[in-house]
């Protein structure tokens, strides 16, 4: 394996008296396919909390290219190229498929000064827009570029929020359960998208779908109650007993 | 010293007591069922109103605050049923603009009932005076609102924490489709909730009438002092508002008591005896300021 | 006898249309499933039925029977209590409550049935609940959100039990304790209507399938029809 | 991101030009018609309009219910008097001072009340106006209870803002100035990214966009304006009063913003304008006006739930689609 | 001369403050039917517009009565914070301002105008008078509480002005609800008198805690004559009972002027007149002399002044005299609540404590 892109070094975290992750150290290397599976409460959405910003970890480090980004906020983490979707939907329900899109493609563009650009009117750029609806397209979504975010059925949204994440075009993408809620078709969709952007980025998967995980992963780690239980390839892991009396089950 | 100390920290404690009457009811209807009700602090104002007319009338102080509760909880369901309830799903300044326009109406309605000038209401004969307790005497009257404070935070809580009526409330208020799916109507459980938080107000008007001028637009003042008191305590707690009462009342009385005499033993006497008041008068906004910075959703928050 | 009926759907939010004439029925004790791609209308059905509809007016056309008595337009709160529970999508937990109120705030046997589910049963279901019961909705993982979502309905002991994909987001071990806990309140009697996407499962524990494509039914059959015919999954499911 | 009220066209920008027009006509006309009182009187109504839309940019675009914000307004208003009692008189250095006294205020209150949400927002920026408020009252040095007045106008280079229609018109051009600042900014990629903050927090700041940033750059901005207004309002009442900074002041703003329109450009404006006008109209009928002002209000609740502008806004779209 | 006398009214008619704005009203109006709608023989119209205790509306209200209305004299104002803000655009405009309130002591001094007549008093006057009887009465230990705000700090000086002993002062909070906190210290520091000065709703929580807790027992308890006027006694009722206030007028002075006033008062509104009721009246009256003086010519300024200054009427009162500030010199009486012959809770006049006094200001105005 290459070097590592993402160190997650002894994390820990509680909630009062609840352990949610306790010292999960592994890492994940630049241009794999990580897949996180583990049990419901196992920590696995925490972890994601804990590396992409949206929480602090009680004690431990997340290195990022290098750098330790333990203390810096979400955005900052954004802009140094980490992407995360959401396991709970978390899009903008108002705006409409397009303008959810154009944001996520805007504010990958890393140069602050336009942001808050004041003056210049918004006619935004038809190569944004063009990148948008690409993006839209890429899952299905195309055609219904204008209908608000609000009214898409629950799968549909599923997609809006792994393409919100995609269109930032990390280094790092962090995917809570993407093909929860998707039907068949859309998760076999969504697994061929996700092929075709492992060649360009690290991916940690957060999944349930297990035929998705074992055809994308290169290599698996298994949470099980806030602990790291093994780290290896689809094969170790499918054959760790552990991994099959608490997960994965004899069907597997 | 230490008995003067004492003293003022039963009054602070008495003070807390006083807002939380207010603050109970105001957190129920906005804590729980997330309806910013300015004129919250209206129905104080009529309930002590339609408890000095009652007690005017029938010379009975109990069958004063007996009638005023009946009476506001009447006006509340009725407010309920004709405004309220069509602003349950609306956004927040709406219902700050709908509920500042009802009290315009409401104070007007009072002035036009009852005059510009303020009305009587006083204790009975007795609970007029003061009681002797551990050495030093205290106003009976205020006895009887730190019981009757007690009390309305104990039932309150038990009702809203312990009773499946209080689940359903707090289960309506967060996500009251899934609520009616799992068979409450909501619609009758928001009207009856409404009109007890309208009962609880005009207990606070009735108990306060015999301390507080019973004047038009006295719930104003005091409503800004309630909405503190559960900011503090995080917004649809109860046991944060009674903290949150506690709190207010004990820095608010400590702070007048102490304050101007804590900056004179360090300070020259002309600035202490500028500023000693000045920051009695912003301490509870300083408090309240100090806790959101540092626990952003209150003391207690009731939504993690 | 079916216990629920809906004849000639028509559904829409605000201009657009998303049910044309759907008929659905579901038997007294059967296990009944609805199938289709993402956004064909299967959640605007089940919400149809439990009186959720987007808005009175959204209703176009069509009825709704339910034990006989014609439920469209019922407010949901009515339709709860006459024996519908419905196990949402997205969850739906209420935040502020804890586990424990979750769960108990909505327990009811309206229909005074002998074996009814309770707190101790549901817990022994999912002793993942147990362990939580202090903690508020919000705090749990979203796997556990989905297990007291399912509980919560149970507890209503309703006669006819709705399942919006309630496998979403679950363990696989999990997943299937739940398939089988299915198969368990089919053969105790439960009448349930489910909605999923694992139709492989599906086919063993159900007993008819409705499949809908753009709020309208293509086809209809029992398990054997569909588990015969691959290519109805092809060509509706994309499976 | 489309909401109807800010699709940029030509037609809204000359109308908009033409309302100006006719509003800076509005002096001579009233001096033909001998009604010259109303002049300052719609000063008024111009100030009240700037400072209700600084409010409804805070409101409607950066999503933050601010209750203080009378605070800004006050300050710019004791600013202007205190350098007038220092000797400072012209506005080319009192009125940026009171706006920069309003930014660095905003500084301090944004940074401290940023960290909180939604009725905890509300409460912690009424605070802070609420301690201003009386400190204003007790300092006896800057008038107390009293307020402190102004011995004359701000000198203005060669415009004598004495002169009634004169001070009318620096009014209506700070408004439009502002008015077109904000229809800028609101238009250009920082507006964009406000709306999208206020629609979903946690997901911009997912998508890499300084949240707090922005809404703290958007709550200066708003502060400033007041601060204009606040200059403004001093200079026409000649008194910087603490009434200004009250709480009430800060609840009558945000009444004139939902009336209006929270959210629409022209909202704020709409709201000053409809009330100012209700109250002195009502008030000549009978002294019970507030309870009619109360009816009135309730009806735009229910009538126009996303306020004047926007219901004016939709008559039009409506009488468009019959034509 | 002119046809109609225009009197604009700008006072606080909404809002908790209302109560006082509408007794002066109320006596204004009960003096406008006592001369049958006329002032000086003239038709006159009275407009009437609310300030909600809001300076920048007084001022526009103002605004509008001189410019559009063209008032010949403006009335009404309550509060002086109001009416500082109000005075410099009615002199300017060369109206006569009769104030039935408000008593600022910058227009008692420096700040004196031609244009500005007080019917009233100076604010400090009635602190004043309390602060010598205390200090007559040989009390030598008083506490003092008030609001911390100017006009409070103006009452302690005033009422020091002529109490020489020791005086703790206490400031409270403007608008405060409770005052458990100071009474108890009033309690711990055993003062023998209360003197205490917080107007309008503050008042009434004050005296109703103060007795509740028991203190009117050993203390005896000052206040000038607002805090326990009719509107205030109404409110608390018995626990007033027995408290001293300074007035310059009771609605039971023994002059025909006052019996026909007061008794048309409670039959027009139906309650006792407050002193500000008794106010309003007399700058009804005073208007009326004036222009009938002149003989309708309002537009001669000078002779106006001259006929307001010469003051030909009779107050209820009593009578009184101009100072050249245009602030009354006049007597002020000691009053006590109690229970009358009809065993109404109500003021009794006990004596004069300041006779012909004249306010503290009166040197530094530089008129004539
Ligand atoms: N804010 C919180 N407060 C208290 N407990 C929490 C909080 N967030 C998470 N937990 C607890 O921490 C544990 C880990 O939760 P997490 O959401 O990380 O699980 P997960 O592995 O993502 O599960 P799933 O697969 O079901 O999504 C759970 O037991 C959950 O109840
Ligand atoms: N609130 C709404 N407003 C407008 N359109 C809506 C709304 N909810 C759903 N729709 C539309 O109705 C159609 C059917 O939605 P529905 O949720 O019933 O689909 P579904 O079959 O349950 O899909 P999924 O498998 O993704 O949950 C979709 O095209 C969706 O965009
Ligand atoms: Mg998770
Ligand atoms: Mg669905």
């Amino acid at each position: 394996m290459s070097e590592s892109l993402l160190v997650i070094d002894g994390v820990s975290r509680h909630f009062g008296g609840v352990t949610a992750l306790a010292e999960v150290s592994f890492s994940v290397a630049a241009g794999e396919v990580h897949a996180l599976i583990g049990p419901n409460g196992a920590g696995k959405t925490t972890l994601i909390h804990q590396i992409s910003g949206a929480q602090r970890p009680d004690a431990g480090r997340i290195v990022f290219s290098g750098e330790d980004l333990t203390a810096l906020p979400m955005h900052t983490r954004v802009q140094r190229g980490m992407a995360r979707s959401w396991q709970i939907t978390n899009v903008f329900n108002r705006l409409t498929l397009l303008d959810n899109v154009v944001l996520a493609v805007k504010g990958r563009q890393r140069d602050w000064g336009s942001g808050f650009r004041f003056w210049q009117p918004v006619d935004d750029e038809q190569a944004l827009i063009d990148e948008a609806r690409g993006w839209l397209a890429e899952v299905g979504l195309g055609g219904r570029e204008r209908t608000l975010a609000g009214s898409l059925a629950h799968g549909e949204q599923r997609q809006l929020e792994v393409v919100l994440a995609l269109a930032t075009k990390p280094k790092l993408l962090l995917l809570d359960e993407p093909m929860a809620g998707t039907g068949p078709e859309e998760s076999e969709r969504m697994v061929a998208l996700i092929g075709k952007l492992a060649r360009h980025v690290t991916i940690l998967l957060v999944e349930h779908d297990m035929d998705a995980v074992f055809r994308l992963a290169d290599r698996i780690s298994v949470l099980v109650g806030g602990r790291l239980v093994c780290t290896g390839l689809p094969d170790e892991v499918r054959a760790h007993p552990e991994v099959r009396r608490a997960y994965l089950g004899e069907a597997a | 010293m230490t008995q003067l100390f004492l003293e003022q920290a039963l009054n602070g404690l008495q003070f807390g007591l006083m807002l939380f009457l207010l603050a109970a009811g105001l957190t129920l209807v906005f804590g729980i069922m997330d309806m910013i009700n300015l004129a919250h602090g209206s129905l104080y104002m009529v309930g002590a109103y339609l408890a000095a007319a009652a007690a005017a009338a029938s010379g009975s102080f109990v069958i004063g605050v007996l009638a005023a509760v009946a009476g506001t909880m009447a006006v509340g369901a009725l407010l309920e049923l004709a405004v309220l309830r069509r602003l349950y799903t609306r956004d927040h300044l709406s219902q700050v603009l709908a509920t500042f326009a009802l009290i315009l109406i409401a104070n007007e309605a009072v002035r036009m009932v009852w005059g510009d000038q303020p009305v009587m209401l006083n204790a009975p004969e007795a609970l007029a005076g003061p009681v002797e307790i551990a050495g030093f005497s205290y106003p009976a009257f205020r006895l009887l609102i730190i019981a009757v404070g007690v009390l309305v935070a104990l039932a309150l809580y038990v009702a809203v924490t312990k009773t499946r009526v209080g689940m359903w409330v707090r289960a309506g208020a967060s996500n009251r489709e899934m609520t009616e799916a799992l068979g409450i109507n909501v619609k009758r459980l928001f009207t009856i909730v409404f009109a007890v938080g309208a009962g609880l107000c005009a207990l606070a008007g009735a108990m306060l009438g015999p301390l507080l001028a019973v004047q038009v637009g006295m719930g104003e003042s005091i409503l800004i002092l309630a909405f503190v008191v559960i900011v503090i305590g995080g917004i649809g707690s109860i046991r944060g508002a009674l903290v949150g009462s506690l709190l207010v009342g004990v820095v608010d009385t400590l702070g007048r008591a102490l304050l101007p005499w804590l900056l004179r033993s360090f300070l020259p006497g002309e600035v202490a005896a500028h500023l000693g008041p000045a920051l009695a008068a912003i301490l509870i906004y300083v408090l309240m300021a100090a806790i959101l910075f540092w626990k952003p959703s209150g003391l207690f928050p009731a939504r993690g | 006898m079916n216990l629920l009926e809906v004849a000639g759907l028509q559904l829409a939010y605000g201009q657009s249309q998303v049910l044309f004439g759907l008929d659905l029925a579901v038997a007294e004790g059967e296990v009944a499933t609805l199938l289709g791609r993402n956004g064909m209308g299967k959640s605007s059905t089940l919400r149809a039925v439990c009186g959720l509809s987007p808005a009175p007016a959204g209703i176009l056309g069509g009825t709704i029977r339910f034990a006989g008595a014609d439920i469209a337009g019922w407010t949901p709160d009515r339709v709860a209590r006459a024996g519908i529970a419905l196990v949402p999508e997205g969850r739906q937990i209420f935040p502020n409550l804890s586990v424990r109120e979750n769960l108990v705030a909505f327990a009811a046997n309206r229909r005074r049935v002998a074996e009814p589910w309770t707190l101790e049963r549901v817990f022994a279901l999912f002793p993942r609940l147990a362990e939580r019961q202090q903690n508020m909705g919000n705090q749990l993982s979203g796997g556990e959100q989905q297990m007291l979502a399912i509980g919560r309905a149970l507890l209503t002991n309703p006669r006819l039990l709705i399942l919006d994909e309630a496998t979403e987001g679950l363990a696989p071990l999990v997943r299937e304790e739940i398939w089988q806990c299915l198969a368990r309140l089919r053969e105790a009697g439960q009448t349930t209507l489910v909605v999923d996407k694992y139709v492989e499962r599906l086919i063993r524990l159900a007993d008819r399938h409705t499949i809908i494509e753009r709020g309208r039914v293509v086809w209809r059959g029992t398990s054997s029809e569909l588990d015969a015919d691959h290519g109805i999954w092809h060509r509706y499911l994309g499976v | 991101m489309n909401s109807a009220i800010y699709r940029q066209s030509t037609r809204r920008r000359l109308l908009a030009a033409g309302v100006f027009t006719l509003l800076a006509l509005l002096p001579p006309a009233l001096q033909a018609f001998g009604q010259e009182f109303y002049i300052s009187f719609a000063a008024r109504v111009l100030i009240f309009a700037l400072v209700a839309t600084s409010l409804n940019f805070v409101v409607g675009f950066g999503g933050m219910v601010a209750f203080g914000h009378a605070a800004f307004f006050g300050a710019g208003a004791y600013t202007v008097a205190v350098l007038m009692e220092m000797g400072i008189a012209s506005a080319f250095v009192s009125w940026p001072a009171a706006i920069a006294v309003a930014v660095l205020l905003a500084h301090g209150i944004g940074f401290v009340s940023l960290r909180t949400r939604g009725v905890y927002f509300i409460m912690i920026t009424l605070a802070f106006a609420q301690m201003l408020y009386y400190l204003a009252i007790s300092m006896k040095t800057w008038g107390g209870d009293d307020g402190l007045s102004l011995a004359t106008r701000s000198g203005f280079g060669p415009l004598d803002l004495k002169h009634d229609p004169t001070f009318y018109w620096v009014a209506l051009a700070s408004l439009g100035l502002c008015l077109y600042l904000l229809d800028r900014i609101t238009h250009a990629r920082f507006g964009r990214v406000l709306q999208a903050i206020r629609e979903n927090e946690s997901r911009m700041e997912g998508l890499g966009y300084p949240v707090l940033g922005y809404k703290l750059l958007c709550f200066v901005i708003g502060a400033a304006m007041a601060g204009l207004a606040g200059a403004l309002i001093a200079n026409h009442g000649q008194l910087a009063s603490p009434n200004l900074l009250q709480w009430t002041q800060s609840g009558t703003l945000l009444v004139m913003v939902i009336v209006g329109g929270v959210g629409a450009l022209y909202g704020g404006a709409v709201g000053a304008v409809v009330l100012l006008l209700a109250e002195e109209v009502l008030a000549h009928y009978t002294t019970h006006w507030h309870a009619a002002l109360g009816l009135i209000l309730l009806l735009v609740v229910f009538r126009a739930p996303k306020g004047i502008a926007a219901w004016v806004h939709g008559l039009f779209a409506r009488g468009e689609k019959h034509e | 001369g002119a046809d109609k006398v225009k009197v604009g009214f700008v006072s606080t008619l909404s809002g908790p403050g209302a109560g006082l704005g509408v007794d002066i009203r109320d006596g204004f109006n009960l003096a406008m039917k006592h001369l049958n709608g006329k002032l000086g023989n003239l038709p006159a119209e009275v407009i009437i517009a609310d300030d909600q205790q809001k300076p920048d509306v007084a001022k526009a209200e103002t605004e509008k009565f001189l410019k559009k209305d063209k008032v010949d004299f403006m009335t009404g104002i309550v509060f002086s914070n109001i009416m500082l803000a109000v005075g410099p655009q009615v002199f300017e405009n060369k109206t006569f301002y009769i104030s039935a309130n408000a008593g600022p002591s910058q227009y008692a001094g420096e700040q004196c105008n031609p244009f500005f007549f007080n019917v009233a008093w100076q604010n400090d006057n009635l602190h004043e008078a309390m602060g010598k009887y205390v200090q007559d009465k040989g009390f030598r230990n008083v506490v003092i509480v008030t609001p911390n705000y100017p006009g409070g700090k103006d009452a302690v000086s005033g009422f020091k002005r002529y109490y020489k002993g020791r005086a703790e002062e206490m400031y409270t909070k403007l608008g405060q609800l409770d005052y458990a906190a100071e009474l108890a210290q009033i309690r711990a520091s055993k003062p023998d008198a209360l003197f205490f000065f917080l107007p309008g709703g503050m008042g009434i929580n004050f005296v109703k805690q103060f007795v509740a807790a028991g203190l009117s027992k050993d203390i005896q308890l000052f206040a000038p004559g607002f805090s326990a006027d009719e509107d205030v006694i109404k409110a608390v009722g018995t626990p007033m009972l027995g408290m001293f206030n300074s007035s310059h007028w009771a609605h039971d002075f023994d002059n025909p002027e006052n019996k026909r006033f007061v008794a048309d008062f409670e039959k027009e509104y139906g309650r006792l007149p407050s002193l500000y009721a008794s106010q309003g009246y007399d700058a009804a009256l005073l208007i009326d002399a004036a222009v009938r003086d002149v003989k309708g010519k309002l537009d001669d300024k000078v002779a106006l002044q001259k006929a307001l200054e010469a003051k030909r009427f009779k107050s209820v009162r009593g009578d009184f005299k101009w100072n050249t500030n245009h602030y009354p010199v006049q007597n002020y009486v000691l009053r006590v609540i109690g229970k009358d012959v009809q065993g109404r809770v109500t003021n009794k006049t006990m004596g004069t404590i300041f006779s012909n006094h004249a306010d503290a200001y009166v040197a530094s105005c530089k008129m004539k």
